[in-house]
């Protein structure tokens, strides 16, 4: 047989081999320029390319992306990001002890959707992926109602009708997340546009993971987004990884994910996602272009998902083992403590306080969710809901099933 | 009351809830300022601003995701897909989202989106111009699935579409924009003005989902279809000199069981025409639904006229249309035994 | 004789047309390295190496679009979509284009393609991992539709389908990945191990299209199924105590009309299941060719049991999923009147 | 009501309004430097925005893309160009007099098709939109075909399968085009990726409009080519339109379509596209870069849709009427017999002569095509091929449905 010349993306460390993070191209903390808000794309295009950082290795917070938030509000993302990794351990937990049907860490890459939360207003229109739960928590809506979602319970705000994680508030302004990859971009820049028809103030943003730029929905929003120049930040969370495969099979093997921004005319901005100051900086840019009405942002936030894809995953078929430990951007949580240390803000003993009263906080919510119910015990969502939502109005189609539905029920 | 033709009928519904409700928008290929390549949004874009009647890319998927997003952002979009043949690449948005975002939401998330799109052939557009893909619509939960006949109805329907707090997709037989159509391209065409379905209110009025028209009462037969195929059928019973009851449904869903099965417990006799191919068209399912709950009025087996199980060929519209002929061959096969 | 699962059974078929053909190549997210999310592919790219079996970048529509063009190139590509619910971004490139290549063309220019997915509930996937749109294929004239039930069938099946010289759609209900399953998600899973339809050979056979499987002969009812149904009607039947006859279609396009027929004019009773949604489901389409074809035969309406006209819910299955209480009030209603 | 916000492409010139070409950005012939065929996409990204050309307003050849083509191959080219656009014209006219339902003119276009075909090897798979018909004609098929394909009749390669100007060819290594736009592009991909995977050498060409560029299929081939670094060559016609809407709202407006490839971490080349020299010139530079492993290019060619979109359309609706005589890069016939000429090679005794000779090959194709009927007069294609090809083997309903339409027909 002829020997095939088909290129395929190189994948850096599989089982057995010993990690390897040569490819990724990195800028030194403070080393990469900040443009004024209004700066035309066509002059930014290093921005999306080079990686912009705030925090050194020292723990300093250096260079002109320094936002200069006060000690106050880095100890609220802190305390988003660190209540983020507790919740998701305890409910990784609760899955493996047949609790939930199936969950999704967030595990590394806590700064992506704490620091983007904050660095928005609240007003803002969220919609997010399956792995921004940190979203959910910075803009606070209550873990009880997180965990009611989880668990498909009687206060489920999804109505049992969901898979685990997808959660969505209303009054949080955050959209439902849906169990298609990357549908919600064009969803996003929708809203923005409507923003903008109706002269509103407010911008949306958007979340999808590296693998997910590959669906046609990432084209449209970024396309629609320059057409109508709507104010919309779309987030690519390059976690290396899509499931098994590696973001060379997402195209990130030839160029960076926010260089495709200004290929569409769009700014983009390349920002070590694990770096908290950074990855605020970045979006306020972002945000504050929007609602000056500059347009759109395509922020590449370049992290690394320590965790499996999901419970349905062993990673350890497919990377190398001890691969998270060698990710150079380092562990968000560990990098804004240690500023906030330097800064004499933030002690290891406050530390440990916060960890205990947040596991406290997990453990008593938990505590109330599953007193609506689990799937498997306690009180129950009344099956009738199946028929609901389907339509405002039930037509008698439904009406019927739904009879029948209840005699099968009253048969067994 | 106006003579309208369908396109004028559309326009003037569109023309209305634009002025009636702010959070109405048109968005859609060369819909603007062109005013659509059937024209069916012409002089929208003027007289209600770039920012109501919106041009957009040429990408069905955005058109149908950006819709979605701004429904939820309040404002009640109405997309034209070009062509239904066209609506393929939306179809992700249509089906995963569309359709169930109230449902997985809990109805704390809606989107009210209208898409509109030209259905069926006749007008020599070959395989990509000429489709009739609604039954696939059918099969989505949570859409709703309308094809009116004429202007009057289309009119009513389309503002019944946009009011309506479910998404909606409109299906409009391109074939009748200008007049009913028998069947035979070789007749001269017949204007709406001609018809009494061609008077049309100048103002707002509805005509409801789930509402089926009886467009003739008749005792023999029952002829369950929509669209174009209405008039193929009043011709098609006319020249067997039937009287056949012709129910023109124009929602698929809701569907007006209630109208269909009077029908044909009255007659006993039913045949179900469209112009989609036969093959799990929606046919299939009224002839389901028809036997599920008419089996002990039944004379006959249900017939079904329909397009061929092939692709709309360019060169053989007419072969390939369900004309008089393939009706009243079906007709015939469900009098028998008389 | 091998024991296999329908995963190794599929992998087995896979296996072997990537030995015997140089011209197959799979494709799909997560095939390669991983050996695919549910493990069918595993091993193949060690054994074949990367350029036959080839990890994609998550994009359904490019998946298709590509290997249409690989297969105009003659190659053979057997595409996977990890989900039977993320067909639709690939939904144009598989209507528009892979379905009518070969007509478009008149025959010189065609693309082999087939497209593997898993389908069906039951595994707690919820809304956007158990849906079965089977139905939507079976409408767009130019594909092939199959879905086995079983591990002896799934592997000739795809063999077949990759042989096949026209596009293939092949939908693998998940629940059946492991072993047969009756409905009832409280009794111990049943590996097919202990099924004789477990029992695979090892080489190269296939199980032609269009031929249905009468799993069981029987002379009171016929219940027309396919997929996991098969199982749930089995065992439905078998607590009715009824002799029925239990056909599995294998495939749906093509459709083999005369073992439905013979077998309902031989019983003059039909139930028809499926795990889709009812309305519009391909369900629909069964019943209306049998009282078509068997109307004088039928001693009652056909009855269809199926999943409701609503999303998979993730906490509901049990209640969505057509079980054996759907199937016993369809076999009840279509014994009337005994 | 509150002022919308909403940012709208400008369309430069309405009806009424006066040409206005001021937007586009073009380059003096000669100017933009011409990389090494193996050169890294980053660092020829000026490539994507500027605009290759060769031919300078005296009609000389000038700079490091001159191709320095001889004079046969130009006269050639010429004759291609000649022949599409006398062809255009007569098969417009047929439309008008209803011998074909359909047609769509390439004027102004013509040296896109032909340019690049005669850049190409003729064993490379083209995969053309609906307005590349002078790659039918400079692969040399006979005009016969074409015509009997634009009139359904019993002689037409689709058996009247497909609207007119849906060509294909299989001898001629010319893809079938479909009617839906863009989704040949991904095809084009798969091509390519298939003659790697076989270590062929032949390469993979397709084209769209920048309208069309719109589509998901645009984005599915750009990330698959990267990703596999497929021997392919994806071309924008970028015409300035797209039926009524300007190239903003494509996203022109923002950037050059060029420019999308750097985005996705391919070599992106925008060049005069009634420039036959720099379209040869930029063709032959990425069809070298893909045979020696360099993957996938992006060209991008900046032309004018001189004529109507098709004989459906009517412009002078939605464009200023003596638009097409304004645009700056003018006529790609006159401006290849202008540099003939001028090289000595030509004169326009011979001009005139061509003409006559092309008219009456294009004259006599049609009266021999015609003679194989016509959608309403002479010989007649067999019904029954309705219902061939859509699968390989007729299946049973069919077969029914064969017979029921023949009985249809002879009830009639
Ligand atoms: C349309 C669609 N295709 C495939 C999937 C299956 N799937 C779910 S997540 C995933 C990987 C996504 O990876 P990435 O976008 O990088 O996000 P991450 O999980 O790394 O956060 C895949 C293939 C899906 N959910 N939707
Ligand atoms: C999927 C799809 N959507 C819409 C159309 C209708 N349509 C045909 S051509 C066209 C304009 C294309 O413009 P462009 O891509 O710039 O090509 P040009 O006609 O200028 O060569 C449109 C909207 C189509 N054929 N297919
Ligand atoms: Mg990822
Ligand atoms: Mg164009």
């Amino acid at each position: 047989m002829v020997r095939s010349r088909l290129h395929l993306p190189r994948s850096p460390a599989r089982p057995g081999e010993a990690p390897d993070f040569s490819y990724l191209e990195l800028s030194p903390a403070g080393a990469v320029a900040r443009p004024q808000v209004g700066a035309r794309v066509r002059d930014i295009g290093p921005l999306a390319v080079e990686l912009v950082r705030v925090l050194d290795d020292a723990g300093d917070a250096v260079g002109p992306w320094n936002p200069h938030l006060d000690a106050a509000e880095l100890q609220i993302g802190l305390r988003h990001m660190l209540l983020t990794r507790i919740f998701d351990e305890r409910m990784q937990r609760n899955q493996r002890a047949g609790k939930i049907t199936f969950y999704v860490r967030s595990l590394g890459e806590e700064a992506v959707s704490v620091a983007q939360c904050m660095a928005l207003s609240p007003r803002d229109m969220l919609f997010p992926s399956y792995r921004n739960q940190g979203l959910q928590i910075a803009r606070g809506i209550p873990l009880v109602n997180l965990m009611c979602q989880l668990l498909s319970n009687t206060r489920d705000p999804c109505k049992g009708r969901q898979l685990p994680a997808m959660y969505h508030s209303a009054a949080g302004h955050l959209f439902s997340i849906s169990g298609n990859v990357a549908t919600q971009f064009p969803q996003a820049v929708g809203w923005a546009m409507a923003a903008a028809i109706k002269g509103e103030d407010h911008l949306a943003a958007s979340w999808l993971g590296e693998g997910s730029s590959a669906e046609a929905d990432f084209h449209y929003a970024l396309l629609f987004a320059a057409v109508y120049q709507a104010p919309v930040i779309l987030n690519v969370v390059n976690n290396q990884w899509a499931i098994s495969t590696f973001q060379g099979y997402a195209g990130g093997e030839q160029r960076s994910f926010a260089a495709r921004g200004p290929g569409y005319g769009i700014a983009g901005v390349r920002v070590d996602g694990n770096d908290f100051l950074a990855v605020h900086a970045v979006t306020q840019w972002a945000a504050e272009r929007a609602r000056t009405g500059g347009g759109p942002t395509l922020i590449e936030l370049v992290t690394y998902r320590a965790a499996a894809h999901s419970t349905s995953d062993d990673p350890s078929r497919y990377r190398a083992k001890d691969d998270a430990e060698h990710w150079p951007l380092g562990d968000p949580i560990e990098r804004l403590k240690r500023h906030l240390i330097r800064l004499g803000e933030w002690s290891e003993e406050r530390h440990h306080a916060l960890s205990a009263e947040l596991d406290e906080l997990v453990a008593a919510s938990w505590r109330e969710a599953v007193a609506y119910g689990t799937l498997n015990d306690g009180p129950k969502l009344d099956t009738d809901l199946m028929f609901e939502d389907v339509f405002k109005e039930m037509p008698a189609n439904l009406q019927l099933q739904r009879a029948m539905m209840r005699a099968e029920k009253s048969s067994r | 009351m106006a003579q309208m033709n369908m396109v004028q009928a559309l326009n003037s519904a569109m023309d209305i809830m634009l002025g009636r409700d702010p959070s109405v928008v048109l968005m859609g290929e060369d819909i603007g300022y062109f005013g659509g390549v059937f024209r069916t949004t012409e002089g929208l874009q003027r007289k209600y601003g770039e920012h109501r009647v919106l041009d957009t890319p040429i990408a069905e998927g955005g058109i149908v995701g950006a819709a979605i997003g701004m429904a939820v952002n309040g404002l009640r979009p109405v997309a034209e897909i070009q062509f239904a043949d066209y609506i393929y690449p939306g179809f992700d948005q249509i089906v995963s989202e569309l359709a169930r975002l109230r449902y997985r939401s809990a109805g704390d998330f809606t989107a009210p989106v209208t898409i509109r799109t030209p259905c069926g052939g006749g007008i020599r557009g070959g395989q990509t111009h000429s489709q009739s893909p609604e039954a696939m619509f059918t099969h989505v939960s949570g859409l709703k699935v309308v094809m009116p006949s004429n202007p009057h109805d289309a009119k009513g329907l389309l503002i019944t579409a946009i009011e309506d707090d479910d998404p909606v997709i409109f299906f409009e037989p391109k074939r009748l924009y200008n007049g009913p159509f028998d069947g035979d391209p070789n007749k001269p065409a017949v204007p709406w003005s001609t018809h009494p379905k061609g008077e049309v209110p100048e103002g707002h009025y509805t005509v409801p989902l789930g509402r089926a028209d009886i467009v003739r009462a008749g005792a023999q037969l029952s002829i369950i279809t929509y669209g174009t195929m209405v008039y193929v059928a009043q011709a098609a019973a006319a020249a067997l000199e039937l009287d056949a009851e012709i129910i023109d449904l124009r929602s698929l869903v809701p569907l007006d069981v209630d109208a269909i099965c009077s029908s044909v417990k009255k007659t006993g006799r039913c045949v179900v025409a469209h112009e989609a191919t036969r093959l799990s068209g929606f046919g299939a399912e009224i002839a389901a639904i028809v036997q599920e709950e008419c089996f002990w009025h039944l004379e006959a087996p249900i017939q079904r006229a329909a397009g061929w199980d092939t692709p709309y060929p360019h060169a053989f519209e007419w072969e390939y249309f369900p004309g008089q002929a393939r009706l009243a061959a079906a007709i015939r096969a469900a009098m028998e035994p008389a």
